[in-house]
């Protein structure tokens, strides 16, 4: 070819092909979606000066820059355009305005996207800031792992607004996962599984296989997820498990209660029901705890452990929620007489408690497998040492998938939340040799948890944004006030401070402001039904007179909040505060809606026939002021109540007592049913 | 012989009830996902969503889980809580008007003491939430009736 | 192309024309190439995003600013002050060759440490060499008494806010 | 060199050199002898437009691959996670594939140093300067010689287990060994009779180089182990 | 319009030449360009031919010129620490209008510069084009090849992703197997002992000045011995060529 139409065919070209980049950076898709957004904007606009402002707003790369977040950068807002713009409510979607929450709209320039979206901030092309491209940065949260986000800032167990976040962490926290995974913040937690010592003296080997084949089977509440051991493992551990050297004392106690003779089941089917058990446990499926299910727990425990066990739980193990009851002799017998008579499982073979003859080289190959598969984590944390059995769990939320190993998966979605659910769903499917167990959680677990996992970043976030809500403080004295909280585990049920489980809907913080002591004396020697709606009632501890005393005593003098008033009469009669215009304001708030009184009224709120006996003036003063103050999420309405309502209304539920104090607790017992 | 029958018997025992499951799998399969469809409700905006959460927890033990006025604690109640899934109290009522009664309660818009009043418990911004999943209560209630 | 057409261009032979024809397309494609790749480098070395703290401030609230009160945002090199029965803001950025000037609580000015310009509280030269006083800022309150301040905007002397 | 070469006679071979000229040359410095009436051109605008062109055409080149591919971006550097395989630049895979077969003083320093010096010897070497044909002179010794040098490096590598590097060794031997005799041959016999060793040498050189090269580009895995391009793994 | 302006006096002063229409013109403007001055006036026709050189010298020049250009562009828009070189990446990606297109072409034409180099070197090696007097020749070949890798392989840690971290990883530890000074030549190039800020600080100062100034400085030697050596070399069967004259 001619040197001369060579070089202008190929200048031509190259002209061209320099003229691509600028073009195609020209076309790029924000620059029309902002002409776009200008003229919806514009025919949306209430007046023709807004209008004009937004058909002058230039084309131009928006963006949010956090420097103190983390030197976030958010351009999500250069395609979102109305996000903020209370005018394009219900407009089409990368223009419409961002449903309210607690962070937003108010908050974008302190959070910006995405802390609770995720993707990337920086991106101003779709599938890159979306990171529906395969090697874009990080994808965004799904929208039902939204809450994942939350979970970055706020630390705490529960987060109000949070309720699948929350749920994930209590998943977590009972599933055991702390045990094997390392977590920040959770290095102090324990397994509530318990100590294998007593093992050989409470059940049988026959029992010991079925559970470890499926522990789920045998009890639908168990925290032990299914290992998915071959039979011949189940053997090896089972010989391990029976080769166990009973404590002495231990051994003594249960061979010693074995030998007693039998109880009362009438007397002990009373002493059931009073107990309220079904608070914690359940039986056939009914009730709503977690505890373990009693109805056949005759054929998993044996009768002299059983009684042993009811007589001191803690001493078998310390980390129980049980608490002791004070039975006598014999009724502890009666009421283990009655668990033998009804709680067995009839279809189970005759020999589940007979003893497994320890083959000694099965039980050494046993011993292998308890360190191989961890177990000792959650029922031997002591021998752990500090070395988390399972790989740590900070920063999971950030794992891309490029660098998760999908092994066998190949069905799965490459994305971390796919992962996660398949790992949560089926652990051991990804490749040969895995441990982890599996837990059983149906989907709604399995999606809470995930997004308890996703919202564990490889960093914390600055402290100026970490947030958990203020620290209660809580008052745990040592001494005899202290041994009697362990052992009766008011915590099992009761916060104090921020220690203690939620069951009960009467925290003990400040316990001594609220009711008076001489009621609370009786009520612990035999308690009743306060709120006949809740399963979760105060179970009959039988507690000598003396314990209830000294505890009574130790809530008066420790557990009070100085912002109730002792009296918040000032020193005057409360009749000096018109109890009878209080009675009035008492049913024209409609009260009676919920609250029971002498022989009507709702069946929501707590009875208030005796409330004068119970509560102190200045509790019930310093509740009508505000009752969310007391209990963040309690359905007793706020009436803005004027002090001086407020003070009629204490007036007139202080006159409220009983007028013969009659027995309640046959009403009140209802216990197993 | 003998064992040779056992076999046989034991395949056709086999494939017999295989032989069913493959028939009748997919129309199984069919009938519960037809029947399911028209119950499942549409998904709703998170707005919305919120406005469930606190509907739930303050007013169901009174209005219900439908809303229509049948929560456990409202047979104690004189007068009964208002349906509020009926279509023509809905269309009677509007947001503003609604919202009102949750703030000032019952005794605040001239009604029945024992609906109180929500304004200093709730937020504006709850009281709107809860005022739009008051809204879808009507279409829910379709299904049931 | 042949030896002889080099040696000798002749301007009549019928391939000229088309020979510089095409040497012309050749050149001038190169030449917008050029000019054009010159703009497009242009815009490229044009930053498209800044990350520059904003010019517009919260600054407290007014009841924060009795008279006489003098307070420094460093970021932002302003004054806020309480005078004249409300607040304003002022520039700390000298007029003369733009240093930083510092505020002299004992004797109530402002002085640069550069080139030793003074100026009174209301940003006009007491002495020195800057030939300007020190402008004005835009300050707005909101009804709740929030002052912003907007580093941005030069407003004229004596335009003081009162929330 | 020594102070006094010792100078050789040298005849032009060229036909239309008339009359005959001889020149006095060093065994070391090429003849560069007229050989006639060569072609001249200007250079402007011959080469400078071609020259033009030579750019345009690279520009272009790139500027379609810079529009087609992006260059590859990862996530941010993580010390604490190393990708699996960690891959070096391409013209390091070579010597990353290197060091999975030997110790890495040899392939990390004792091999690439060694290259990069026999490149810089070479205009040096005097075998290069004389450039005869490997066959030329007869060859029951060359055979021999390169007979014991390939089995020689066959045992070595293979004692390394570095296949890569002993199958073309054997390769590059057989067609060293094709060529002999080959004057008398095909064509490509003709072609293979006239290489010289060194150019044997960097044949074998290359075909190693770019083996390792793609081998470690493409078919290595997490682990460095071997893997299909196709298999995803890399 | 072009007649004035060939015509102006600036126009005239830059090119002091008339329109290249005669032979003493087009010598003149090889004459009178500082960069076309490395070229004789003349050269063998020989020479142009596709199959002679095959222009990898040339196509190796133009990537490094295009590197040269797109490198200093980005250069403006890049930090070399540590978490903003990677921010910056993604800001030429996202934001810096071609920004992407600059950085793809950087990083397309030093892969093309590194393969052009060993290809260029081969065609050499195989034309025999290092005999005298072009073995010195060859030999700053070699060292250009050297810098071509080294300024590739600096480069590399740049974008401070996971592959130049381990890139550069994996090839610094090579680089320490060397006997004696390997831990130390490791330790001078990271200034430090792992890679680091200092590393990618170091590698930055390297890649963009010490390095490119040597190249630059090779290449120019390079380039002029081409004319000193008699022009470009061809194949072998050219090897008897004549030295052709500087000026016709």
């Amino acid at each position: 070819m001619p040197l001369r139409r060579l070089f202008a065919i190929s200048s031509v070209l190259f002209l061209l092909v320099l003229a691509i980049s600028p073009a195609k950076n020209a076309l790029r898709s924000y620059r029309s979606l902002q002409r776009q957004y200008r003229k919806l904007a514009s025919s949306r606009a209430h007046s023709l000066k807004s209008a004009q402002g937004y058909e002058a707003r230039p084309v131009a790369i928006q963006q949010i820059w956090l420097r103190d977040f983390e030197n976030r950068v958010d351009r999500c807002t250069t395609c979102h355009l109305g996000v903020a713009d209370p005018l394009m409510a219900g407009a089409p979607r990368p223009f419409d305005l961002h449903p309210g929450t607690p962070h937003t709209p108010g908050g974008f320039d302190r959070f910006g996207c995405t802390s609770c979206h995720g993707g990337q901030g920086l991106a101003t092309t779709q599938p890159d800031a979306h990171g529906s491209s395969v090697d874009a940065g990080p994808p965004m949260t799904p929208p039902v792992f939204i809450e994942a986000g939350c979970g970055r800032c706020h630390l705490s167990d529960s987060v109000a607004g949070a309720p699948v976040l929350s749920r994930g962490r209590a998943l977590i926290a009972r599933a055991g996962c702390y045990a094997c995974h390392a977590v920040r913040g959770q290095d102090a937690f324990r397994s509530e599984a318990p100590p294998l010592a007593t093992l050989p003296l409470k059940t049988g080997g026959a029992w010991v296989k079925r559970w470890l084949k499926d522990p789920k089977s045998v009890d639908p509440n168990a925290t032990m997820p299914n290992f998915h051991l071959t039979d011949q493992a189940i053997d090896e551990l089972s010989h391990f498990l029976f080769a166990a050297q009973v404590p002495k004392e231990l051994a003594g106690r249960i061979e010693a209660a074995a030998a007693e003779p039998p109880g009362s089941s009438a007397n002990g089917k009373k002493l059931v029901s009073e107990s309220r058990c079904i608070t914690c446990h359940t039986v056939e499926g009914k009730g709503k705890g977690s505890a373990p299910e009693l109805s056949k727990i005759a054929s998993t425990a044996s009768r002299g452990w059983l009684l042993a066990f009811l007589r001191e739980p803690q001493a078998f193990n310390p980390r129980t929620a049980m608490p002791r009851y004070h039975f006598s002799e014999t009724e502890s017998r009666d009421v283990v007489a009655f668990l033998e008579d009804e709680f067995r499982d009839f279809d189970a073979p005759k020999d589940i408690l007979e003893p497994l003859r320890v083959n000694q080289s099965l039980a050494e190959n046993g011993r292998k497998l308890f360190r191989l598969y961890g177990c000792f984590s959650c029922h031997d944390p002591a021998g752990s040492g500090s070395e988390k059995f399972g790989p740590e769990l900070d920063g999971i939320g950030d794992k891309r998938a490029q660098s998760l190993d999908f092994g066998r998966r190949t069905d799965l979605v490459r994305a971390l939340p796919a992962w996660l659910a398949a790992k949560l769903e089926s652990p051991r499917s990804f490749a040969d040799g895995l441990k982890m167990p599996s837990y059983g959680f149906n989907a709604d677990d399995s999606r809470a948890v995930t997004t308890a996992l996703l919202a564990l970043g490889a960093q914390g976030v600055p402290d100026r944004y970490r947030y958990a809500p203020p620290q209660k403080p809580a008052l745990l004295p040592g001494g005899p006030v202290g041994s009697l909280i362990q052992s009766y585990r008011c915590l099992s049920c009761h916060q104090i401070g921020d220690r203690g489980a939620d069951v009960s809907t009467a925290p003990l913080t400040y316990e001594g402001s609220k009711v008076k002591r001489d009621w609370l004396v009786d009520y612990l020697v035999l308690s009743y039904t306060l709120r006949p709606i809740l399963e979760e009632r105060m179970p009959v501890l039988r507690m000598p007179r003396e314990d209830a005393t000294q505890l009574a005593d130790a809530l008066e003098s420790f557990y009070v909040d100085p912002s109730i008033l002792a009296d918040p009469f000032a020193g005057r009669p409360a009749s000096d505060a018109d109890p009878a215009e209080g009675q009035r304001l008492y049913v024209g708030l409609g009260c009676r809606g919920c609250h029971i009184l002498g022989s009507s009224g709702g069946y929501y709120g707590p009875p208030l026939t005796e409330a004068g006996k119970r509560l102190k003036p200045g509790w019930t003063y310093a509740w009508l002021k505000g009752p969310q103050r007391w209990r963040a999420d309690v359905r007793c309405p706020d009436y803005g109540l004027s002090d001086t309502d407020a003070l009629r209304l204490a007036a007139y539920l202080e006159t409220l007592v009983p007028v013969a104090p009659s027995a309640k607790p046959e009403k009140a017992a209802r216990g197993v049913r | 012989m003998r064992i040779r029958a056992a076999a046989l018997a034991l395949v056709a025992l086999l494939t017999v009830p295989a032989a069913c499951t493959r028939k009748s799998a997919p129309a199984g399969a069919k009938t519960p996902a037809a029947a399911k469809t028209p119950v499942v409700p549409p998904p709703l905006r998170y707005e919305v969503r919120l406005g469930k959460v606190t509907f739930t927890h303050y007013c169901q033990t009174c209005h219900g889980e439908s809303g229509a006025g049948d929560g456990f604690n409202a047979f104690n109640l004189d007068p009964h809580p208002r349906d509020l899934s009926d279509p023509q109290f809905q269309k009677k009522k509007s947001d503003a008007e609604l919202a009102d009664a949750i703030q000032r309660g019952g005794a605040g818009v001239g009604l029945s003491a024992l609906m109180p009043p929500w304004g200093h418990t709730l937020s504006a911004r709850q009281i709107d939430e809860l005022v739009l999943y008051l809204r879808t209560l009507p279409a829910l209630r379709k299904p049931s009736t | 192309m042949s030896e002889e057409s080099e040696r000798s261009p002749n301007p009549g032979a019928p391939g000229t024309s088309r020979r510089d024809f095409l040497t012309q397309i050749g050149g001038g494609a190169c030449a917008v190439a050029g000019v054009g790749s010159l703009v497009v480098t242009l815009d490229y070395l044009k930053p498209k995003v800044l990350f520059e703290p904003p010019t517009v401030f919260r600054a407290g609230s007014a009841v924060d600013y009795p008279e006489g009160t003098v307070r420094f945002n460093r970021e932002q090199r302003a004054y806020v002050i309480g005078g004249g029965g409300g607040v304003f803001a002022l520039s700390a950025v000298c007029t003369h060759l733009g240093c930083i000037t510092r505020y002299l609580s004992d004797e109530k000015a402002i002085a640069c440490p550069c080139h030793g310009s003074r100026f009174d509280l209301e940003g006009n030269v007491v002495h020195g060499p800057a030939p300007r006083p020190l402008p004005w800022l835009e300050v707005t309150a909101d009804a709740a008494g929030n002052l912003v301040v907007d580093s941005s905007i030069i407003i004229p002397h004596g335009k003081v806010t009162r929330a | 060199m020594s102070p006094s070469p010792e100078l050789h006679v040298v005849e032009s071979t060229d036909p239309l050199a008339v009359p005959r000229r001889v020149a006095l040359v060093r065994p070391d410095t090429r003849p560069t002898v007229r050989r006639g009436d060569e072609r001249y051109v200007m250079t402007f605008p011959h080469l400078i437009v071609r020259e033009v062109i030579l750019f345009q055409a690279v520009v272009i080149a790139l500027s379609l691959a810079a529009i087609v591919f992006d260059a590859p971006l990862e996530g941010i550097a993580n010390p604490i996670e190393t990708p699996n395989p960690a891959k070096a630049p391409w013209y390091f895979l070579g010597l990353q594939e290197l060091l999975h077969y030997f110790p890495p003083i040899v392939a990390g320093v004792l091999l690439p140093g060694l290259v990069v010096l026999l490149l810089a010897v070479i205009p040096y070497a005097r075998i290069n300067l004389t450039a005869g044909p490997l066959w030329a002179s007869g060859g029951k010794r060359t055979a021999l010689a390169l007979a014991a040098v390939t089995a020689a490096l066959f045992a070595l590598f293979a004692v390394f287990g570095c296949w890569p590097i002993a199958v073309p060794t054997l390769l590059t031997a057989a067609a060293m060994f094709a060529a002999r005799g080959g004057a008398r041959g095909g064509r490509l016999r003709r072609a293979l009779a006239q290489v010289t060793l060194p150019e044997w040498i960097m044949t074998w050189f290359v075909v190693i180089a770019t083996l390792l090269t793609v081998i470690g580009t493409f078919f290595r895995g997490p682990g460095w182990a071997f893997v299909w391009p196709w298999s995803g793994a890399i | 319009m072009a007649d004035w302006l060939r015509g102006s006096a600036v126009y005239r002063s830059i090119v002091r030449h008339g329109t290249a229409d005669t032979n003493r013109n087009r010598s003149l403007v090889i004459f009178e360009n500082l960069f076309l001055h490395v070229h004789p006036v003349k050269v063998r026709e020989k020479t142009l031919r596709f199959s002679h050189t095959y222009w990898l010298g040339g196509v190796t020049l133009v990537s490094s010129l295009v590197l040269i250009a797109t490198g200093i562009l980005l250069m403006f828009y890049y930090h070399p620490s540590v978490p903003q070189a990677y921010r910056d990446m993604k800001e030429l990606n996202y934001v810096v209008d071609n920004g992407l297109f600059l950085r793809n072409l950087h990083r397309w034409a030093a892969h093309l510069m590194v393969f052009g180099a060993f290809l260029h070197m081969l065609r050499v090696f195989y034309h025999r084009a290092y005999r005298p007097p072009r073995q010195f020749n060859w030999v700053v070949g070699i060292i250009l090849l050297i810098l071509t890798l080294f300024l590739s392989y600096t480069g590399y840690l740049l974008p401070w992703d996971q592959l130049a971290f381990w890139g550069v990883s994996v090839g610094t530890n090579m680089a320490k197997e060397a006997p004696l000074v390997g831990e130390g030549i490791r330790f001078l190039l990271l200034g430090g002992n792992v890679v680091s800020e200092n590393a990618l600080l170091r590698f930055y100062v390297l890649h963009c000045v010490v390095l490119p100034v040597a190249l630059l400085l090779f290449l120019s030697v390079h380039i002029w011995r081409i004319r000193k050596d008699g022009g470009v070399q061809g194949p072998p069967s050219d090897v008897d060529d004549p030295r052709p004259e500087e000026s016709a």
